[in-house]
């Protein structure tokens, strides 16, 4: 019996070092990504000013004397977000709900994987059918010259932000303790008085993480976008051929050079702020469930 | 589309001729090349022919438009810049080799009854002057006029022509050669321009007369169609190209290639 | 003591939600329905085993895919041989070994907005980083790098999520028995998580093959065989697109909508095994 | 005294699993009657039979009849959220939902249509007072109910189950998870409580039992063994197994 | 008798919050000791310091000395898989590893380098004898430990604690989790074990600590309060408190 001689553990102190190392690269990777961004997006603001390139209203990076305004991509980021967010917001909540809580269970053990298939359909596919389907449709619908345009990329990101939005609400749902679910049944409420007075407004923080997620993804969407809005720099309006931040950059990216190439970093680098501040909503978002 | 058997034939016979000049390097490694759409036709044959001539090179074509071909070249992301327009005095750092000349196609949608347009007209459908096709005597209907990204040579080469720069109002502006055409073929009251070479014998597409000539291989060489330009490859001054990268230059610029290229629906320049 | 019937008005009330719910979850179906079925309509006549076993060719005017199905079998194999044992091993350091709390929750924090960022944001850095300043030029190799960034987080988190599920009470109970760390975490903590760890690498191998706008600036859009293992300098610089990548390119730059929608299919098909393989593997490993 | 619920023959399998045999049992009213036995007898099985919260759970199968006034609960067209309002009911452990105070027993009522602020106001200060908890939290009435301790919140959740006038209540265990400071507040409201209502509370302790009720039921795997007054079952039980069972040297 | 644990002046900290406040104790061997007191007053806190439990929680601050056979265990170098080994513990809830019983057992004189299949054999065993279980499962060692009763695993997890030969045995409400019947059980062995282990008990119930242990400490708020002899503490506690504590009408 020795409790001062200490065994040597060779294993231990090598695992701990090399878990040690993974974490730091990770770690790494996640500030480089930061950091890149920050630096390359800044030298062009400060070159064409910070007021004139976020509310500057008119972008021709290649003209003779190219003008930087990403207002119009700013505001139908904005508008296409907001649009898709009120269209697939009450859809997927109520269909969460109608998983969660009332659907018989081997109609929602169907419906779930269906959904989580929604989900994992690369975002191409999407664009595809869009491309295909919705903007000839639209064209012919409106009477328009051209169907491509931000309606149709907001009916495309509604339909896109849908799985995401079931998912975690209902996953919130599922996490309200069964406990309130039994007390106001047993206090004489019908289930879908329980479920919409109990059960939803328990879950609220879980579901506005839900359409916080939503309004990440939709705002971060480029390739099934940029197949259905016309990718035209105008100022947003429904019908009319668009550009979102996301596109703005995949756009020009291929062939942009000089002060337009880093306009394009300034570019990625106001949609990476307005995500950190997206994801810092949903983070107290979250917390506030957890405490 | 290409015409398939003579191209065929012509390509074994090219793989024959090079048997004997190149017999000495056998070659291998990747070439990655990169840029304009309108090229796809051409570089997709070249590549494929090019196999049989040094079966140990890979080619790898990317479409991503003639500015994306330059920058790459710039920039290193590519061996060979494509670039369907030449270099402009501020591109520094590259240089260009011509392959090909290629007309630039005027297309409508073939329900269009309009068939002939002059420069002028054209010019005045693109910047809006003209807004319906009423006034240049089709259909009373709205001018939707479709074209490319700033960074396409195509649209350098139809704006510098038609002397449209940056006054083209565009409803769609595609990222490539097909796009457009796609686009025109399905929008009744579209016009757009293309890549000759991309549209010849697609009927998807109506190619207009423009001042009355036909876009072909013999008004392009000779001039008499005016809306063309250089098919170029972009090398980079500063870092050397591989061997296999060279060895492809070579071949795609030498008479060898002549008849693929032509094959492709472009105009050979190599004598 | 009489019986009262609901009154009117909760009646109503559950009647008009209830359609709602009903409405929703049927629009929702209808729409994954006719999604699915259009795509299976239009792109499963045009997937032949010729499609699917050749490479394309211009003078022949064919069409196939066989170059983006190896350019996707490279982009997920690179990136999970790179991913797998970092993001682990990122998050057993993370939930096991690391004691400061706050840059724990930093970290956290950083992953999770790393898991936010859009992927035309990783494309940008990726192209910057990898293909200009790393010299790799547009590349398969360069494309999967750029997703170990983009998805080394979902790693670390879905694997820092299983080693959570694992109960505290296990971890002190194989130290209250005298266990060094890693021995704890190798006999218990590790074979508790890994259906969680398992899914989660499927979920990725997902995620790699659905992405696009990452790799279309990185990997480039070529559609030609590469022999990428065949010498170092071929796996270095072989470039190519993946299927994404090439649906894009044929249904938006080459208007070949056959060939797209056939792709198009066959990425369902993949999504379809991807899910079901996530969902067998939780459950089978849950149940031992 | 009247029996306010006769049990006849009461079945119940969960699945293939038969809970309940045959149990027949009246329940007096205004007064106590404690529900003993081991852990998975059946006690909390049986209570939930007779508000039918077993209705939410899947592959329930009910057999016998259970009267309340003299209605079988189980008949075709009984309203079970009217038989709920009629039937408190608090658990094991507490809770409240995650809403303030006054929400939380306003719920009830407002549920069952009353909007008139003023008389929320009256049910919501009436039904603390009856659950011994108005003082505590009469100046906290707008906060979260999380925020009070285990033992407020079980008192909250009874005055919960009060607001909507119930004529039984039934506990479930209510008081296993407190501290025992807040376990005799609860044993204390429960016997105050029985002037107005019907008390049968579920217990794992028997000297609970003992303290607090006027009749007790001992139920072994699924079986009623023994029913009668407190203090006769617990002095003088009738089965072996009663007696095996209480005098186990268990607290 | 001898003491085979002495507590000096232990004082402990979770981050700002004073949780132990000067405690002195002896402990002695072979018999066993109960710790009382409300919930959060600090029992659990205490027990785990004797095996430097606590070291997994962020921002514990120690002071004070514990002596294990009078080696300082917070003295710098001292190995604390060697300490663990020989101080084994019983959680509140079973917590038996994913894995067969075997295995379980096993676990621990594996971590410790056993390997010989036949040496193991005897290990599981007389471990599973010893803890009162061998009986029940000696014909499904290979089968999942989460296929037992509650009771029969944490009777498992004592088996598994006593698997690596500790001399010490620290039980935290290792039988509020069980039944009735299982707690028995349990109490039963624990008396066993004290022959040769040395057990320290924490429990809510006071009637366990009278029922089973040699020596109660009774900890109030961080404090210890009283400690002694069992029946003298319950029959003439000379704290106020203590008496308060123990003659609370509560079982
Ligand atoms: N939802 C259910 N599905 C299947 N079986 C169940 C269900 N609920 C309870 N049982 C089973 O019915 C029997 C009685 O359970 P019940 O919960 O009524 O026991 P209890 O006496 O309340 O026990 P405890 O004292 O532990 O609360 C047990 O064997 C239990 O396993
Ligand atoms: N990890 C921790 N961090 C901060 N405070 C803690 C922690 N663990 C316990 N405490 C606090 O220390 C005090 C003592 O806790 P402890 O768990 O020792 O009480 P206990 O006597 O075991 O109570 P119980 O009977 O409920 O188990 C409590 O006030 C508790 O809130
Ligand atoms: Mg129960
Ligand atoms: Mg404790
Ligand atoms: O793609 P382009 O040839 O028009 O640059």
């Amino acid at each position: 019996m020795n409790a001062t001689k200490q065994k040597i553990r060779p294993m231990e102190w090598i695992m701990n070092a090399v878990f040690f190392i993974c974490g730091f690269i990770a770690i790494v990777f996640v500030l480089f990504i930061s950091i890149y961004l920050i630096i390359s997006g800044l030298p062009a603001i400060r070159e064409i000013g910070l007021v004139d390139f976020l509310f500057g209203t008119e972008w021709a990076s290649t003209a003779a004397e190219p003008k930087f305004g990403i207002l119009p991509f700013i505001l139908t980021s904005i508008y296409g977000t907001c649009g898709a967010i009120l269209l697939g917001v009450p859809v997927g909540f109520m269909t969460a709900v109608f998983l969660a809580k009332v659907a018989p269970p081997k109609l929602a053990a169907v419906v779930r994987p269906a959904v989580d298939l929604l989900a994992g359909i690369p975002s191409v596919v999407y664009g595809l059918i869009g491309m295909m389907v919705l903007v000839p449709a639209v064209r012919k619908a409106f009477d328009l010259p051209d169907g491509a345009s931000l309606f149709c990329a907001i009916i495309v990101l509604a339909i896109m932000i849908l799985p995401s939005i079931i998912s975690v609400s209902e996953t919130a749902l599922k996490a309200v303790p069964p406990e309130y679910e039994e007390a106001s049944l047993a206090l004489g409420a019908t289930h879908i008085e329980t479920v919409f007075r109990v059960s939803v407004p328990a879950a609220s923080s879980g579901i506005a993480a839900a359409v916080v997620l939503g309004i990440g993804r939709a705002i971060g969407e480029a390739m099934a976008i940029i197949m259905v809005a016309g990718n035209v720099a105008n100022m947003p309006s429904l019908f009319s051929s668009v550009r979102f931040l996301t596109t703005a950059v995949a756009s020009e990216m291929a062939y942009a050079s000089g002060l337009q190439r880093q306009a394009l970093y300034s570019i990625a680098l106001v949609l990476f702020i307005f995500i950190m501040i997206i994801n810092i909503a949903l983070n107290t978002l979250l917390k506030r469930k957890k405490g | 589309g290409c015409g398939g058997d003579t191209t065929t034939d012509t390509a074994d016979d090219s793989t024959t001729d090079t048997a004997d000049t190149t017999e000495t390097t056998e070659l291998s490694g990747t070439v990655n090349t990169n840029g304009s759409t309108s090229m796809e036709d051409v570089m997709g044959t070249l590549i494929e022919a090019f196999k049989e001539v040094q079966p140990g090179v890979t080619v790898n074509y990317t479409g991503s438009g003639s500015g994306a071909g330059i920058t790459g070249a710039q920039e290193g992301t590519c061996d060979i810049g494509l670039a369907s327009r030449d270099l402009k005095e501020d591109e520094t750092g590259v240089s260009q080799i011509t392959v090909a000349k290629d007309g630039i196609a005027i297309i409508v949608n073939p329900e269009n009854p309009v068939s002939d347009l002059s420069i002028e007209q054209i010019a005045a459908l693109a910047t809006g002057a003209t807004a319906n096709w009423s006034e240049v005597g089709g259909n009373d209907a709205e001018v939707v006029f479709m074209g490319r990204e700033a960074g396409s040579g195509t649209r350098d080469g139809f704006e510098s022509i038609t002397g449209t720069e940056e006054a083209c109002v565009y409803q769609n502006e595609y990222t490539s050669t097909g796009e457009v055409v796609a686009g025109v073929a399905s929008n009744p009251n579209a016009i757009g321009y293309a890549s000759l070479s991309a549209v010849e014998g697609d009927d998807t597409v109506k190619i207009l007369t423009v001042g009355g000539v036909a876009p072909s291989e013999e008004t392009v060489l000779d001039g008499t169609y005016e809306i063309q330009r250089n098919f170029n490859f972009i090398i980079n001054d500063s870092t050397a190209l591989s061997d296999a990268a060279q060895a492809f230059v070579d071949w795609a610029t030498s008479t060898e290639a002549s008849d693929l290229i032509a094959g492709a629906g472009a105009v050979p320049v190599a004598e | 003591m009489t019986m009262q019937p609901l009154s009117g008005r909760r009646r109503a009330y559950d009647r008009v939600l209830r359609f709602l719910l009903y409405f929703c979850a049927t629009l929702t179906c209808a729409l994954l329905i006719f999604i699915i079925g259009y795509i299976f309509v239009r792109g499963l006549p045009h997937v032949t085993w010729e499609f699917l076993s050749t490479e394309p060719s211009y003078i022949n005017d064919t069409i196939g895919i066989l170059p983006n199905i190896t350019n996707t079998i490279y982009i997920v194999v690179v990136t999970l041989i790179i991913i797998l044992p970092l993001g682990v091993g990122a998050a057993v350091y993370l939930t096991e070994y690391a004691k400061n709390q706050k840059l724990v929750a930093s970290i956290e924090f950083a992953t999770e907005t790393l898991t936010g960022i859009p992927s035309i944001i990783f494309g940008l850095v990726g192209m910057l980083f990898f293909c200009e300043l790393l010299g790799l030029q547009a590349s398969l190799l360069a494309g999967s790098l750029t997703l170990v960034i983009a998805t080394i987080p979902t790693i670390i988190r879905t694997t820092q999520e299983s080693l959570k599920t694992v109960p505290q009470s296990y971890r002190e109970a194989s130290l209250g028995l005298g266990s060094g760390k890693w021995h704890m975490i190798r006999t218990v903590v590790l074979p508790s998580s890994i259906d969680g760890i398992v899914t989660g690498c499927i979920l990725a191998i997902g995620r790699i093959v659905g992405e696009s706008a990452a790799l279309l600036f990185t990997a480039g859009m070529g559609m030609s065989m590469n022999d990428f293992f065949g010498s170092v300098s071929n796996f270095m610089h072989s470039s190519g697109s993946s299927l994404t990548v090439a649906l894009y390119v044929y249904a938006r730059e080459r208007a070949e909508f056959d060939v797209a929608f056939a792709i198009a299919a066959i990425l369902m098909l993949l999504t379809l095994i991807i899910n079901l393989a996530a969902s067998l593997v939780g459950r089978k490993l849950k149940k031992k | 005294m009247s029996s306010i619920i006769e049990v006849k023959d009461l079945n119940l399998w969960y699945g293939a699993h038969h809970a309940l045999h045959s149990v027949n049992i009246d329940i007096p009213e205004h007064e106590i009657t404690a529900l003993i036995g081991p852990s998975g007898c059946g006690k909390s099985t049986f209570l939930k039979t007779l508000d039918r919260m077993n209705d939410l759970v899947q592959g329930v199968k009910i057999k016998g009849t259970v009267a309340y006034r003299g209605q079988d609960i189980y008949a075709p067209g009984v309203d079970v959220t009217w038989l709920r309002k009629q039937i408190g009911m608090v658990f094991q452990k507490p809770n409240p939902f995650p809403m303030s105070i006054y929400d939380n027993v306003a719920y009830g009522p407002r549920t069952h249509g009353i909007r008139s602020r003023a008389k929320l106001d009256e049910i919501v200060e009436n039904s603390l007072r009856s659950a011994a908890i108005w003082d505590e939290v009469k100046d906290r009435l707008k906060k979260s109910a999380l925020g009070l301790s285990g033992g407020q919140q079980q008192r909250l959740c009874i005055a919960r189950a009060l607001a909507v006038e119930p004529e039984i209540l039934l506990m479930d265990e209510s008081t296993s998870a407190l501290d025992p400071i807040s376990t005799s507040k609860i044993e204390d409201l429960a016997v105050e409580l029985k002037s107005k209502y019907t008390v049968i509370m579920v217990t794992h302790n028997m000297q609970q039992a003992a303290r607090v009720s006027d009749n007790t039921a001992f139920f072994l795997l699924g079986d009623l063994v023994e029913y009668g007054k407190t203090e006769v079952l617990f002095s003088t039980p009738t089965d072996k197994r009663t007696e095996d069972y209480i005098t186990g040297r268990f607290g």
